[in-house]
C-alpha cells in the first residue's frame, strides 16, 4: 500500500514534469511567434519602405531604416533574453561556477535581496548532465525564495568534500514545515521541491530541505564523488 | 590605395558567413583599415595568423571547432604580440573576465555600431584595452 | 519485486524526460543565439552601412538594404520553424484535426512517404492537454515511421466511437518485434513508444501497438469518452 502511494506520486510527478514542459514549450513558442516574429515583420516592412522610397528618389528613406534598425536592436535583445532564460551559454562555455555566480548576480539586481555565491570547488571535473542538474537546483531554489520566504538575504555555496560534491542554499526567511509539506497529497502543489529530490537521486545524490517556520530555510545537495570526471 | 603594410592588418574570424560579410563590408571602406584574412573558427585563425601576421584578431567566441577562449588561450601562447579583440553575442561578465584572463586585449558586443567597432580596432592597435559600452556597465 | 520493477522503469522514463526536455532546452537556445541572432545582427549591419552610404550621397545603398531584408525573410523563416516546432500555434488556433491534417501534409512532402488523415470527429471538444497528448503521440508515430519502417504509406485516423476517442496510425513498414521490444531493459533504447503510452494514460487512457516483422504497424491510443469537455 505504502509502495503504490509512492508508485501513484511518481506518475503524478512524471505528469507534472510532462504538463510543465509542455507549457514551457508553449510559452517559449508564443513568444516566438507573437514577439520577435511580428517585430521582424514590421522591421522588414520598413525597410521595403526604404527601398521604395530610395528607388522614387524620395530623400526620406533614412527614416523608416533607423526605425528598422531600432526594431532590429529590440529583438535582438528579446533573443538573447529567450535564449538565455532555456540554457545560460555560460553553464556550457565557462563552467558551473561562473553560471551560479551570474544567476546570484541577476538575483540580487532583480529581487533586491542580497545574495552571495562561494565555491570551494573546481566544477570544470563535473559531468554535463551533473552540471545541469545542480544548475536546476540552485534555479529552482532561488525561485522558491523569491515566491515563498520574504528572506533579505541568500547564500549559495559549493563545494567539494572528501564524502561528496555539495551544494547549499540557505535564506533568512519566512521558513515552513517540512514536515507537514511531505505530509500533503494535494496533487496541485508544487512539484519544485519533489522533481529536484528526483533529479539529484538521478545521479546517487540526496536532497536535504531544513526548514521550519520563522528559522529560514536550508537546501541541500549532495552527490557522491565518482560524479566528477576523470580529468583528461 | 596605400600600401597595405601601412595600414592596420586585421583578420576577421565569425562561423557566421552573413556576419563575416557584415564586419567586412564595415571595415573595408576605412583607410586605416586592411583585412588581411577570414577565418570561420578558432584552428582556422591561428594558421591564417602565423602565415599573415595580422595586427589584430577581431574573433567571435562560440565557433565550432576551437572557440574563441580556447583560440585566446592557444593565441597568448603561440602567437603572444598578435594582440585580440573579442566581438561577440555575450554580454554576461563571466565571459569577459574569462576571455580578458585569457590574454584578449578587448571586448565588444556584436551590435556595436560601426564607427564604434573602428574605434576599438584602432584603440587596441595602439596598445590600450577596449570595451564597448555595453561592457564597461557590467564590469 | 513486479512493482519493484515497474517502479524503476517509470524513475528511469522520468530521467529521461527530464533528459530529453533539457536537450530541447540547449538546442533551442543555441539556435536562437548561435542562428537567429547571428543572422539579425548582419542585417543590422547592412541597414546601418546603408544609413551611411545615403547619409554620404553614395548611390549604392540599395544593395546592401535588399541584403538586408533577404536577411531578415531568413530570420522570420527560421523563427517561425523554431516556433512551430515546439509547438504548432493551429492546435491552439484551429484544432487538433487541422494540427494533424496540416502534420501529415508537411511529413508527406518532407519524406516522400504517402500519408492521408482521416476524422470522423468534432475535437473542439478536446480539452487541451489531451489534444496535446494525441498530437505528440502522431508526432512521435511518424518520427518513428520515418526513422524505422522504411513504409510507403501511412494513414492517420481519429474517431470518436461510443466507448471512446480512437487514435489510429497505421503503416505499412518493415514492422518489428512488439513483445521482445518489451522484454528489453536496456536504459538506452528509445523513449518514444514508452513515453506516448505514459501520456495517455495519465488522461486514463490505453495505448496498444500492433506489429511483427515485415506485418507493418499499427499504433492506437484509446480515450474514455470523459475527456471531452462539455461544450459551452
Ligand atoms: N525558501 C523557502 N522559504 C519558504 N517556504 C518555502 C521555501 N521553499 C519552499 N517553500 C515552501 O514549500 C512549498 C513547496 O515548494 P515547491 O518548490 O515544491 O513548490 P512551489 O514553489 O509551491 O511550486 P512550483 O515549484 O511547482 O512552482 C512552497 O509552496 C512553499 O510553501
Ligand atoms: N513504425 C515503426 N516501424 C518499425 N519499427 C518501429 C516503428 N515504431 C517503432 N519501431 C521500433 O520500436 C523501437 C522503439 O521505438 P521508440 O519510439 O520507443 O524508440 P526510438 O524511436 O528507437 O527512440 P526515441 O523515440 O526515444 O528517439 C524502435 O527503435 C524501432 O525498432
Ligand atoms: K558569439
Ligand atoms: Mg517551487
Ligand atoms: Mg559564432
Ligand atoms: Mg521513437
Amino acid at each position: 500500500n505504502e509502495r503504490k502511494l509512492a508508485d501513484t506520486k511518481l506518475k503524478e510527478l512524471t505528469q507534472r514534469i510532462v504538463e510543465f514542459q509542455e507549457e514551457e514549450r508553449g510559452r517559449v513558442s508564443r513568444e516566438l511567434h507573437d514577439g520577435i516574429s511580428q517585430i521582424l515583420v514590421s522591421v522588414k516592412y520598413s525597410i521595403e519602405l526604404a527601398i521604395d522610397k530610395i528607388k522614387a528618389g524620395a530623400s526620406d528613406a533614412i527614416k523608416p531604416m533607423e526605425k528598422g534598425a531600432k526594431g532590429l536592436q529590440e529583438a535582438i535583445g528579446e533573443v538573447r533574453r529567450i535564449s538565455r532564460d532555456l540554457r545560460p551559454s555560460v553553464l556550457d562555455d565557462i563552467g558551473l561556477s561562473a553560471a551560479l555566480e551570474a544567476m546570484c548576480f541577476e538575483f540580487g539586481e532583480r529581487t533586491g535581496i542580497k545574495a552571495t555565491f562561494q565555491k570551494h570547488l573546481f566544477t570544470k571535473q563535473l559531468a554535463p548532465d551533473v552540471k545541469t542538474t545542480l544548475f536546476r537546483i540552485a534555479q529552482e531554489s532561488l525561485t522558491n525564495i523569491e515566491r515563498h520566504s520574504g528572506a533579505s538575504e541568500v547564500r549559495l555555496e559549493l563545494m567539494k568534500r572528501v564524502d561528496g560534491i555539495r551544494m547549499v542554499i540557505s535564506d533568512d526567511g519566512v521558513g515552513f514545515d517540512v514536515l507537514r509539506m511531505e505530509g500533503r497529497k494535494n496533487a496541485f502543489q508544487g512539484i519544485g521541491l519533489r522533481n529536484m529530490q528526483e533529479r539529484i537521486e538521478f545521479h546517487g545524490g540526496e536532497l536535504t530541505v531544513w526548514s521550519s517556520p520563522d528559522k529560514g530555510t536550508v537546501v541541500e545537495a549532495k552527490l557522491p564523488l565518482r560524479v566528477l570526471q576523470d580529468e583528461i | 590605395m596605400t600600401d597595405e603594410n601601412n595600414k592596420i592588418r586585421v583578420l576577421l574570424v565569425d562561423d557566421h558567413p552573413l556576419v563575416l560579410d557584415g564586419i567586412r563590408s564595415r571595415l573595408e571602406d576605412d583607410p586605416e583599415i586592411a583585412i588581411v584574412g577570414e577565418a570561420g573558427n578558432g584552428e582556422e585563425a591561428l594558421q591564417i595568423a602565423t602565415q599573415r601576421k595580422p595586427d589584430i584578431v577581431l574573433m567571435d567566441i562560440n565557433m565550432p571547432v576551437l572557440n574563441g577562449i580556447e583560440a585566446a588561450e592557444k593565441f597568448a601562447e603561440l602567437l603572444p604580440d598578435i594582440r585580440l579583440l573579442m566581438l561577440t553575442m555575450h554580454d554576461s561578465r563571466e565571459y569577459i573576465t574569462k576571455v580578458l584572463k585569457a590574454g584578449a586585449k578587448g571586448y565588444i558586443l556584436k551590435d556595436v555600431s560601426s564607427s564604434e567597432m573602428l574605434i576599438a580596432i584602432k584603440a587596441v592597435y595602439q596598445g590600450k584595452t577596449y570595451y564597448s559600452s555595453g561592457v564597461t556597465d557590467i564590469l
